[in-house]
C-alpha cells in the first residue's frame, strides 16, 4: 500500500463516503443515488463491469473501500455519457467513475495491469509532452508497453491499419522526429505542474 | 292533499309513435289505468310538451303524473316535477330500443308497452307525493369527538363556516400526538427541511374560538337521536355528566402508537436507546435543535439507524399487516433532526421500499442532499452489543448480510386507530342470543392490534355502541367514490382513525368531514335523506298493529336507523334513515313502507301486467333489477340497440335490500314463469351503497326455495344475479338465456288460477 | 449571405497528416462554400480528450481546456469557439460549465494561468460550439441546400451520430436517444438517410479501441451490422473518433468474426463538400481507407 | 345567449371530473349555489376513461352513475359544458370571472336518438380513447355522457355532412349557426378542479414511444379493457393486433425524474398492480399470460398495502426492482425488448415482452400560476394550499398526484372552504 494511501485510510478511518465527497471528481453526487439501476443497465461495457455505478454508489456508502478502489470496473467506463443523460438523479456518473479511476489510480491501488489505465498514462504523458497529441508515437509507446517482442507482435497484428492510415496520409511517418506541439512546452508543463500541485493540495495528497 | 288526479302523457318521439301504436297505449291508460286524463305528443321533452304537463299540474290540479317515454334516467331536466307524484313508464330504452323492428315482432313489443303503461299508471295510483319528515330535529351544533390535529381542524373549520361546535377531549389538553411533535414534514415549497408544527396556533385558534366549547378530560358517555337531534352525556373523569343536544358528529379519535414492546427482535425493550418515532420526537424536542443525547447515558449521539417498517407490512402475529404511510417522511425527517445539528452525524435508513409520494419526493432528495445515507435491506435484527447498538440486516443491493452500529436506533412502528368497540362481533353475540339471524363477522377480529375496548361514541343503538369497523379496525368508508358515505348518519370519522395518515392528509380530511358533517345537519332540519339518496323527502313508516315483533328489521338495517322499545316494537328514526328500504323488504308482514315506495307500489305493478294463459306460448318474466347499477346497464344495452326478449317486464327497485319475498311469491301465484333478482357485487369488495342489499336477496331467495317446493315449483323460477353496471352486453345475454331456459322447462301451472 | 467568423480549435487528429486530416480537408472546402471564415486559435493544446482523466485529473485537464478559451478570448475575442472533434468541443464545454459552476475550480484555474500570463473570464463569454451547430443553427438546412450543386441521390447512408457529439450536451432540439441531423443533412443534400438505424448513438469503445480491443470491435461489428441490415451503401458521421474506430478495424473484425465487412465511412462535410462540386481531394476522399466510390463519382462527375 | 344567474354567494367549480362534480354537489347539497363549468361536451373527467378503480377492482361509472342522479336531482347546480374560464379577478367573495362557451351545434331539444350519427360519414379522432380510434363527426362521447346530449365536431360544419344531421334530426336540435360566446358573471368563491393530464410519454425518449408501436402507456392500456375502447375489450397490441400475454410495466415513466416530474405521481404504483390483474382477468390461467413490474420503490401505501400482498400472491406477476435502462424493439416480431440491471443483487437482463406499459406520471392539466396570482404553485405547477385570503381553492389533482378517493376528500374540504367565504358574504349582506 502507497503511503498516500495509509495516510487516507488513517484520515477517514471507515468515513469511505466522506473520502469519496472529498477527493473524487464530481463525489459528493454519490450520496444522491436512488440505486434505480438506469446507468448500470445504460454502460455499452456493462456486461464487463464486475461492479455496475449504481453498485459502487452502494459500495462506497457501505464502506468497502478496498473493493471500490481497486476493481477494475471503472476502468471499463468509455465516456458515452449514456449513464449521465439517463440519470433521473442527474447524477454525473460518467465523471464520477473517471474521478474514482482517477482517485485509485493516483494512491497507487488501481489494478495494475489494467490496459485501459496503461494507455491512459501513456496518452497523458505523449500530450503533456508537447502540447499535442503524436499519434505515432502514441501507437508506437502503446504496442510496445509490454515489452519488445509482444510489441512486435502487436504493431505486427496492427500493421494494415497503420499502413492503411499511411496511405491516405493520416498517419505521419515522421512524426517521431519532426512532431510539432505548441510553440513553448516548457510553460505548458510549468502549467500542469501547478495544476497538479493545486489539486494535491486541495486533496491533501502529499506528493 | 285533495284526492288523487292523474293524468298520463304518451310522447311519440324517438321512433314510439312510428313503432307503437299509441292510441292504443292511451286506451289502456284510460280503460285499465283509470286515468280520465290522457294525452299524446309528438316531441312530450320539448317546450311545448313540458308545458302542457306544467298547465296540467297548475291549471287542472293534477297530482298524480305518468310519463310514457324514455327511461327514468333520461330529459329529468324536462321532466324534473318535484310537486307531483311521478311515474315513468320506459318506452323508448325498454321496449322500442331493444325490440326488432319487424312486423312479428310488433305484437309482442305493443303488448310490452301496454304492460308498461299498466304498470306505472298502477304504481303511481299507490305513490304519494312525499312530505318531509315532520319530526326532524333543527340542532346545527356539531360534536367533534377528539382533539387533536383532526378533531381541532374539523372544530375550526366548521366554525368559519359559522356552525357552533362542542369537542370533547380525552385528556387534559388539546393538541394529541401532534403537539408532541418537534416538526412536522413540509407541505409547500421547497419541501426541503422540517417544518413548525403549527399546532400551537391551531390550539389558540380553537380557545379563542366562541363557536367552539371545549370539553377537557370528557369522553361522550352516552349518544342517542338521530342528525338534527342527537342526545349526548358528556362526562369528565371528575364524574359530572353535561347532557347536550347536537345535530351531527364528528368522531376524530385518532391513532395510538403501536406498542413496540411487541419487536424485542428489534431490541425494543432491550436497551433504552431504541426508541420508536414518537420517543425520538420527545428527545428532539428536549434538544432543541441541539445535539440529541443518548437516552442510556446522556451521550450525544453520532450515529443513528432507522428501522422502516417496523412491525408493519407483515403477517406476524401481532403486527399490523397495513403501511401507515407516513413513516417512510417522518423518518426523513427526524434524519434531518440529527442532520441540521451536525451534519456528521451518521444517519441511515433502513428501508424496504422508501414511500415518499407526490412531493414527499423532494423532501426524499433534501434528505439526501444532507447526507442521510439510504439502505434498501430486510430482516433487521437489533442487539445491544459492548455500549452501542448493532443493527444486522440484509443488505437487498449487495445481496449480502451487513451490520451498522449506531448510538440509537429509532423504529418505525405505525398506527392503530382508536375506533373504539368492535360492533361486527358484539352484535353477532348478541342476535344469536335472541334467536336472531346471525351473521358472519366481515372482519374478524385481525391479528392487527389490540384494539382499545372503551367505546368512543357509546351509541344507543339498536345494533351497537360505535361505528361498524372496515379493515383492519379502522372506521373508514368502504367506497372509493364515497369516503364519508359512513354506516352511522350524521356520524363521520376522520383523521388517522380512518386510515394511517399525516398531518397534512388529516387537516384535508378533517375539513371534509366538517362540511358532510355541516351537510347531514342541513338536510335533517329539511327532512331530506342524505347521500346516496340525498334529497329525497319520504321515510318510512309502519303499522304498529299489524307488526310481530320479529326485529327483522332492526337487524338487517344497514345504518342502524332502527331502535327497539321496550316491549321490542322497532323505533324508526326516520333522520338516520337512507330510504333504502332494506327494512321493507325484510319485514314478513309488510307493515312498512315509504310514501313513494312501499309494497303496494311495487307489488301492483307486478300484477298489474297483462297475463297471457299458458296456452298463448307467451310467457312473462319478473325482472327486479337494482336502479344502481343493473337498470342503467339495461338503458345503455338499448342505447347500442341490443335486444333482448319480449317477454320481460322490468322493475327498477331501491335496491335487491329491499325486495319483499312477498313480490315473488305473489308473481308466481300470478302466473310469471320466472323471476330475475338483479343486483350489485356482493362480498369482501361488495358495491352495495346500501351495504347488503344484494348479500339478503340471496339469503332471503335462498329460502323461497323451500315456498317452490311445496307449490312444486323448478327452483329455477327465482333466481338471483350479480350485475355491474358496465355488464351493458350481458344483461341482455343474462335475459334471453333465462327466457330460453324458462322455454325448456314450460309455463308456469299456476297460470290463470 | 454576410460572411459568419468564428474562433475555430481544429484539434490534434485533424492536423496534417493526424487521422483526421481528411476531415479538416473537407471542414474547410465546406466553409469556403458556405463563406464560413474559421480564424484558427493560435498555439492551441490538446483538450485532454476523455481518457485523459486517469493520469491527468480535474484541474490538469481543466487547466488545458481552460488555456485554448483564453487564447481564443484574447485573440478572437467576440467569437464563438468552433470545434469539428467531439472530444475537444466536449472537453473545452465541460470545463467551461464546470469553472462557470465552481468558483474554487476557476480561483484556482485562473491562478495557473497567471504563470503563461493569461487570464479566462466565461460565464458563456465564449459559447463553445460544434461545426455541426453552426450549420445547423446559423446557415439552417434551407440555407445548407443553396450552395448545392450536385445531388446525392441514389446513396443510402447510415447517420452515425455516436456518443459524445450527442452527449451530454448534444444538439438543440435533437434527442439523445434517436438524433436526426445527420439524416436531415444527408436528405438536405439528396441523399438517403435510412430509417429506424438502431445502432445510430452505440458507442464505438472511442479510446478503449486501443486498449479493449475486442470489446470495442464487438461494439463496432454490432454497429456495421445495423448498418448493412438498413441496406445502407456507406456510414456517415460527425466524429473522428468514431470514423476511425468504424472505418479500420473492419479488417480484423472480419478475421475475427468470419463478416466481410467492407463499408466506407465519411463525415458529413465529405457530403456536402461533393455536393457544393469539391472534387474529390478537396472532399478528402483520397483520405478514406475504405473508398467511397460512389461519392468518388459524383465529385468525378 | 346563455343566460347565467350568478351572485357573490355563487360558488364556481371549474371542471366537471370526480373532484369537480362532487365540490359542487356537497357544496350544492348544503344548499349552496353553485356555477359548475366543464371544458370538455360531458362530464365525467378521467375516471369515466377508467375500466376498472384500484384497490376494489369496481367500476368508476357506479359511483358516477350516483353523482349523475344527484346532479340531475339538485336544482342548485348550473351546468355549463364546453365551456372554459378564462379570466378570474377580483378578491375573496367578490370575484368577476369570464366564460367562453364553445358551440355545440346541438341544442337541449336532443334527444341521444342517434340519427344525426347515423347521417354523417366524416370520422374524427375519438379523445375518450385517446385517439386510438375514430368517431362520428356527430357523436355522444360515451355511454354514459351527461348532459346526454349529441355534438357536431367543429371541423365538420359548413360541410355537407352537417346538414345531412341536420336534416336526419326530427327534433330541431341541431342549430348549425351557434356562435362561441363569453360571459362575464359574478362569484364569492372559486374551486379550481382541472385534473390531471399524462405526462407526454413522447419524451421519455429511451423508452421509444414515438418510436415503437407495442411501447404504450397505462391510460391506453386502461382503455383497451373496455368493451366499447378501442380494440373491445380485448388486450391487443398496436403493431399486429396480437393478443398481449407477456407484459410489461414500467413503473415511474416520466415520474421521479429531474429530466421529466420530479414529484413521485402516488397512483402508477397502484395503476400497474391493478392492470396487472386484467391479464389473468383476460387469459384465465393460460401459462404464457404473465406481467412483469419494473419498479423502484412500490408505493402501496397505507391499506393499498393488502392489495399488493394480494398481486404479489399471484404467480403470474413477476416484480424486478429496476429503472429500465431503454428498450428496443425486434424488427420482425415487433416485440419490445427491455434492457436494465435488476439492482437487487446486480442481475443484468434484456427481456422480451408482447407489450409494454408506461406507467405515465400526472401533470397538472392547468399550471396553477396560470390561474391568478393569488394562487400559488409547487415546483410541478400544482397548487399549494392556499395561505393567502384569497378564495380560490384547488380540488383534487389539480392539487397534487393524488388516487380518486384522496381526490374526493380535497374536493370535498375544497367545498367547505368555499361555503365559509359565502356565507361570510351573505352574513354580511344580511
Amino acid at each position: 500500500m502507497s503511503d498516500v494511501n495509509t495516510a487516507m485510510v488513517q484520515k477517514y478511518r471507515n468515513d469511505f463516503l466522506k473520502e469519496v465527497e472529498e477527493n473524487v471528481e464530481e463525489g459528493h453526487w454519490v450520496k444522491m443515488c436512488m440505486q434505480c439501476g438506469v446507468c448500470s443497465g445504460s454502460c455499452p461495457f456493462g456486461p464487463d463491469w464486475d461492479h455496475p455505478p449504481q453498485e459502487i454508489f452502494m459500495m462506497i456508502r457501505a464502506g468497502k473501500r478496498d473493493e471500490v478502489l481497486t476493481t477494475e470496473s471503472m476502468w471499463m467506463c468509455t465516456s458515452c455519457y449514456n449513464c449521465i443523460v439517463r440519470c433521473p438523479r442527474e447524477l454525473p456518473i460518467t465523471h464520477i467513475m473517471h474521478g474514482l479511476a482517477n482517485y485509485a489510480h493516483r494512491l497507487g491501488i488501481a489494478p495494475k495491469m489494467n490496459p485501459t489505465r496503461r494507455f491512459a498514462k501513456i496518452f497523458w504523458n505523449n500530450i503533456a509532452k508537447t502540447g499535442r497529441v503524436n499519434e505515432l508515437a502514441l501507437s508506437l509507446k502503446l504496442y510496445f508497453m509490454d515489452g519488445f517482442m509482444s510489441g512486435v507482435k502487436n504493431a505486427l497484428a496492427m500493421a494494415s491499419v497503420g499502413i492503411g492510415m499511411l496511405k491516405t496520409k493520416r498517419l505521419n511517418p515522421f512524426a517521431l522526429i519532426s512532431h510539432k506541439g505548441v510553440k513553448n512546452p516548457k510553460e505548458l508543463h510549468v502549467l500542469l505542474k501547478k495544476a497538479r500541485e493545486i489539486e494535491d493540495r486541495r486533496k491533501g495528497i502529499a506528493s | 292533499m285533495s284526492e288523487n288526479k292523474t293524468a298520463v302523457y304518451v310522447c311519440k318521439g324517438c321512433g314510439i309513435g312510428d313503432r307503437l301504436d299509441t292510441d292504443q297505449l292511451a286506451k289502456v291508460a284510460e280503460s285499465e289505468g283509470k286515468c280520465s286524463h290522457v294525452r299524446q305528443h309528438d316531441f312530450l321533452c320539448n317546450k311545448d310538451g313540458v308545458n302542457t304537463i306544467r298547465n296540467d299540474i297548475d291549471g287542472e290540479g293534477v297530482t298524480h303524473v305518468v310519463i310514457a317515454a324514455c327511461s327514468r334516467r333520461a330529459k329529468t331536466e324536462a321532466f324534473g316535477f318535484d310537486d307531483v307524484a311521478l311515474g315513468r313508464a320506459n318506452l323508448r330504452e325498454g321496449v322500442i330500443w331493444v325490440r326488432p323492428d319487424t312486423d312479428e315482432a310488433r305484437e309482442t313489443t305493443q303488448e310490452m308497452a301496454d304492460d308498461y303503461l299498466r304498470m306505472a299508471c298502477a304504481e303511481i295510483q299507490y305513490m304519494k307525493q312525499p312530505e318531509a319528515n315532520q319530526n326532524a330535529g333543527t340542532n346545527k351544533n356539531i360534536l367533534v369527538v377528539g382533539g387533536g390535529v383532526s378533531g381541532m381542524t374539523a372544530a375550526t373549520e366548521a366554525s368559519k363556516a359559522g356552525y357552533g361546535v362542542l369537542l370533547v377531549e380525552k385528556t387534559g389538553q388539546l393538541g394529541g400526538w401532534a403537539a408532541k411533535l418537534h416538526k412536522r414534514v413540509p407541505d409547500r415549497e421547497p419541501f426541503a427541511d422540517p417544518h413548525d408544527t403549527g399546532v400551537s396556533d391551531l390550539m389558540k385558534s380553537v380557545e379563542l374560538d366562541k363557536n367552539i366549547t371545549v370539553f377537557l378530560n370528557s369522553s361522550v358517555t352516552r349518544t342517542s337521536g338521530a342528525p338534527g337531534q342527537f342526545s349526548i352525556d358528556i362526562s369528565a373523569e371528575s364524574g359530572e355528566t353535561v347532557t347536550d343536544n347536537v345535530g351531527s358528529i364528528i368522531q376524530a379519535s385518532g391513532f395510538s402508537n403501536y406498542d413496540a414492546n411487541q419487536l424485542p427482535e428489534l431490541g425494543y425493550g432491550n436497551s433504552p436507546d431504541v426508541v420508536d418515532q414518537a420517543e425520538l420526537e420527545q428527545l428532539a424536542k428536549q434538544a432543541t435543535d441541539g445535539p440529541i443525547k443518548r437516552p442510556s447515558d446522556g451521550k450525544e449521539i453520532e450515529s443513528v439507524v432507522f428501522v422502516q417498517c417496523a412491525g408493519q407490512r407483515s403477517n406476524k402475529p401481532g403486527h399490523l399487516p397495513y403501511c401507515s404511510g407516513h413513516c417512510c417522511n417522518t423518518s426523513i425527517k427526524q434524519a434531518m433532526y440529527f442532520k441540521d445539528a451536525n451534519p456528521d452525524v451518521d444517519t441511515v435508513v433502513i428501508f424496504d421500499d422508501l414511500r415518499t409520494p407526490g412531493n414527499g419526493e423532494d423532501f426524499y432528495r433534501s434528505a439526501q442532499r444532507k447526507g442521510v445515507i439510504f439502505t434498501k435491506g430486510k430482516n433487521q435484527q437489533v442487539s445491544p452489543i459492548n455500549g452501542q447498538l448493532e443493527v444486522k440486516f440484509h443488505d437487498m443491493i449487495l445481496d449480502e448480510e451487513a451490520v451498522a452500529k449506531a448510538d440509537l436506533v429509532v423504529l418505525a412502528t405505525g398506527q392503530v386507530p382508536n375506533s373504539g368497540v368492535d360492533i361486527e362481533q358484539a352484535t353477532t353475540l348478541d342476535i344469536e342470543e335472541e334467536g336472531g339471524e346471525s351473521e358472519a363477522p366481515a372482519e374478524a377480529a385481525t391479528s392487527d392490534a389490540q384494539i382499545p375496548v372503551d367505546s368512543i361514541l357509546n351509541l344507543t343503538y339498536r345494533q351497537g355502541v360505535d361505528l361498524p369497523h372496515l379493515r383492519h379496525g379502522f372506521s373508514d368508508s368502504h367506497f372509493i367514490c364515497f369516503p364519508y358515505e359512513t354506516r352511522r348518519s350524521g356520524i363521520y370519522a376522520c383523521g388517522p382513525v380512518r386510515r394511517p395518515m399525516d398531518i397534512a392528509q388529516t387537516m384535508e380530511d378533517a375539513t371534509g368531514a366538517a362540511l358532510k358533517a355541516i351537510q347531514a345537519v342541513e338536510n335533517a332540519t329539511l327532512g331530506r335523506a342524505a347521500h346516496p339518496r340525498s334529497g329525497d323527502l319520504s321515510f318510512p313508516s309502519f303499522r304498529r298493529e299489524g307488526c310481530t315483533q320479529c326485529k327483522r328489521c332492526t337487524v338487517e338495517c344497514p345504518f342502524g336507523a332502527i331502535d327497539e322499545d321496550e316491549q321490542r316494537y322497532p323505533v324508526f328514526n326516520e333522520s338516520r334513515c337512507r330510504r333504502c328500504g332494506t327494512c321493507m323488504g325484510a319485514c314478513p308482514v309488510r307493515v312498512i313502507s315509504f310514501e313513494n315506495y312501499s309494497v303496494d307500489t311495487i307489488g301492483q305493478q307486478i300484477k298489474n301486467v297483462d297475463m297471457p294463459d299458458e296456452f298463448d306460448e307467451k310467457p312473462r318474466i319478473l325482472v327486479l333489477a337494482c336502479e344502481n347499477d343493473a337498470y342503467p346497464a339495461l338503458d345503455m344495452a338499448a342505447q347500442q340497440g341490443l335486444e333482448y326478449s319480449a317477454f320481460v317486464r322490468v322493475v327498477p327497485v331501491r335496491c335487491l335490500g329491499s325486495v319483499n319475498s312477498i313480490w315473488v311469491t305473489d308473481a308466481l301465484n300470478s302466473g310469471y314463469d320466472g323471476i330475475m333478482l338483479m343486483g350489485c357485487k356482493k362480498g369482501d369488495d361488495y358495491q352495495c351503497h346500501f351495504v347488503r342489499g344484494s348479500e339478503l336477496a340471496h339469503e332471503r331467495m335462498s329460502k323461497i326455495d323451500d315456498t317452490l317446493q311445496q307449490l312444486q315449483l323448478e327452483s329455477e323460477r327465482v333466481e338471483t344475479y350479480e350485475v355491474e353496471i358496465t355488464d351493458i352486453h350481458r344483461v341482455p345475454t343474462l335475459i334471453n338465456e333465462y327466457a330460453a331456459k324458462i322455454d325448456e322447462i314450460g309455463m308456469n301451472p299456476f297460470k290463470g288460477f | 449571405m454576410a460572411k459568419k467568423e468564428y474562433s475555430f480549435y481544429p484539434g490534434c487528429s485533424s492536423e496534417r497528416k493526424a487521422s483526421a486530416s481528411n476531415y479538416m480537408v473537407s471542414v474547410d472546402a465546406m466553409c469556403e462554400k458556405l463563406d464560413i471564415k474559421l480564424n484558427e486559435i493560435p498555439d492551441w493544446n490538446c483538450c485532454g480528450a476523455s481518457i485523459g482523466y486517469a493520469e491527468g485529473g480535474e484541474l490538469p485537464r481543466h487547466v488545458m481546456n481552460a488555456r485554448n478559451i483564453a487564447l481564443s478570448e484574447q485573440n478572437n475575442p467576440d467569437q464563438d469557439i468552433v470545434a469539428t472533434c467531439a472530444a475537444c468541443w466536449l472537453g473545452a464545454k465541460e470545463t467551461a460549465d464546470r469553472l462557470d459552476a465552481s468558483e474554487q475550480l476557476l480561483a484556482d484555474t485562473k491562478e495557473v494561468l497567471k504563470e503563461a500570463g493569461l487570464d479566462i473570464h466565461l460565464k458563456n463569454e465564449t459559447p463553445i460550439r460544434h461545426m455541426v451547430e453552426v450549420l445547423i443553427e446559423d446557415i439552417g438546412y434551407e440555407g445548407l441546400k443553396e450552395p448545392m450543386v450536385k445531388s446525392l441521390e441514389g446513396i443510402k447512408f447510415a447517420g452515425y451520430v455516436g456518443c459524445q457529439t450527442n452527449r451530454p450536451f448534444g444538439i438543440d432540439g435533437e434527442s439523445f436517444e434517436n438524433p436526426m441531423y445527420l439524416d436531415k443533412m444527408v436528405e438536405t443534400v439528396g441523399g438517403e438517410a435510412i430509417t429506424d438505424y438502431d445502432k445510430k448513438v452505440t458507442c464505438c469503445g472511442g479510446a478503449l479501441a486501443f486498449s479493449e480491443p475486442e470489446k470495442s470491435q464487438k461494439q463496432i461489428k454490432d454497429i456495421i451490422e445495423a448498418a448493412y441490415d438498413q441496406g445502407a451503401d456507406m456510414i456517415v458521421t460527425p466524429c473522428p473518433v468514431c470514423q476511425m474506430n468504424v472505418e479500420v478495424y473492419q479488417d480484423q473484425i472480419n478475421k475475427h468474426y468470419g463478416t466481410k465487412f467492407h463499408i466506407p465511412v465519411t463525415y458529413y462535410s465529405q457530403l456536402l463538400t461533393v455536393a457544393y462540386c469539391g472534387n474529390a481531394k478537396e472532399a478528402g476522399l483520397d483520405g478514406n481507407i475504405i473508398r467511397a466510390k460512389q461519392l468518388e463519382e459524383i465529385a468525378a462527375k | 345567449m346563455t343566460d347565467v344567474v350568478a351572485t357573490n354567494e355563487t360558488i364556481l367549480v371549474v371542471g366537471g371530473g370526480i373532484s369537480g362534480l362532487t365540490a359542487a354537489l356537497e357544496a350544492a347539497e348544503c344548499g349552496k349555489q353553485v356555477l359548475l363549468v366543464e371544458k370538455n361536451p360531458s362530464v365525467g373527467g378521467r375516471i369515466a376513461q377508467l375500466y376498472k378503480y384500484f384497490p376494489k377492482l369496481c367500476r368508476p361509472s357506479c359511483g358516477q352513475e350516483i353523482n349523475l342522479r344527484r346532479l340531475k336531482a339538485n336544482k342548485k347546480i348550473r351546468l355549463l359544458t364546453m365551456a372554459e374560464v378564462t379570466n378570474v379577478a377580483g378578491t375573496a367573495g367578490d370575484y368577476d370571472v369570464s366564460i367562453t362557451i364553445h358551440p355545440r351545434y346541438v341544442n337541449e331539444n336532443c334527444t341521444a336518438c342517434g340519427a344525426c350519427a347515423d347521417a354523417v360519414t366524416a370520422e374524427i379522432d375519438d379523445p375518450f380513447n385517446y385517439n386510438m380510434t375514430k368517431t362520428k363527426a356527430a357523436y355522444l362521447p360515451y355511454n354514459m355522457a351527461y348532459p346526454q346530449r349529441y355534438v357536431i365536431d367543429p371541423s365538420i360544419v359548413g360541410s355537407e355532412d352537417a346538414n345531412k344531421a341536420k336534416a336526419a334530426c326530427k327534433y330541431e336540435a341541431i342549430d348549425l349557426d351557434m356562435q362561441e360566446q363569453t360571459i362575464e358573471i359574478k362569484v364569492g368563491a372559486v374551486i379550481w378542479a382541472t385534473g390531471w393530464r399524462p405526462y407526454d410519454a413522447a419524451k421519455i425518449q429511451p423508452y421509444g414511444y414515438d418510436r415503437f408501436p407495442n411501447v404504450i402507456t397505462s391510460v391506453e392500456f386502461e382503455r383497451m379493457m373496455d368493451p366499447f375502447g378501442p380494440t373491445g375489450g380485448k388486450l391487443l397490441r398496436p403493431s399486429d393486433a396480437k393478443p398481449a400475454k407477456n407484459i410489461a410495466f414500467i413503473q415511474c415513466a416520466g415520474s421521479r425524474d429531474r429530466n421529466h416530474l420530479t414529484h413521485c405521481s402516488r397512483i402508477c404504483c397502484m395503476a400497474s398492480l391493478k392492470q396487472s390483474t386484467y391479464i389473468g382477468e383476460q387469459y384465465g390461467d393460460d401459462a404464457d399470460a404473465k406481467a412483469t413490474i419494473y419498479y423502484i420503490d412500490i408505493r402501496a401505501i397505507d391499506r393499498f398495502e393488502d392489495f399488493y400482498k394480494k398481486v404479489q400472491a399471484d404467480e403470474k406477476v413477476h416484480f424486478i426492482k429496476s429503472k429500465v435502462a431503454n428498450i428496443t424493439q425486434n424488427r420482425d416480431t415487433g416485440d419490445v425488448v427491455l434492457h436494465g440491471v435488476d439492482t437487487e443483487g446486480y442481475q443484468r437482463y434484456d427481456n422480451t415482452h408482447d407489450l409494454c406499459v408506461l406507467a405515465i406520471g400526472m401533470e397538472p392539466s392547468v399550471r396553477a400560476d396560470q390561474i391568478n396570482d393569488s394562487v400559488s404553485a409547487d415546483a410541478s405547477g400544482f397548487i399549494q394550499p392556499n395561505g393567502a385570503n384569497a378564495a380560490i381553492f384547488g380540488a383534487g389533482c389539480a392539487t397534487n398526484a393524488l388516487d380518486v378517493n384522496r381526490a374526493v376528500q380535497s374536493a370535498t374540504a375544497a367545498a367547505l372552504r368555499a361555503i365559509q367565504v359565502v356565507n361570510r358574504v351573505s352574513s354580511a349582506e344580511a
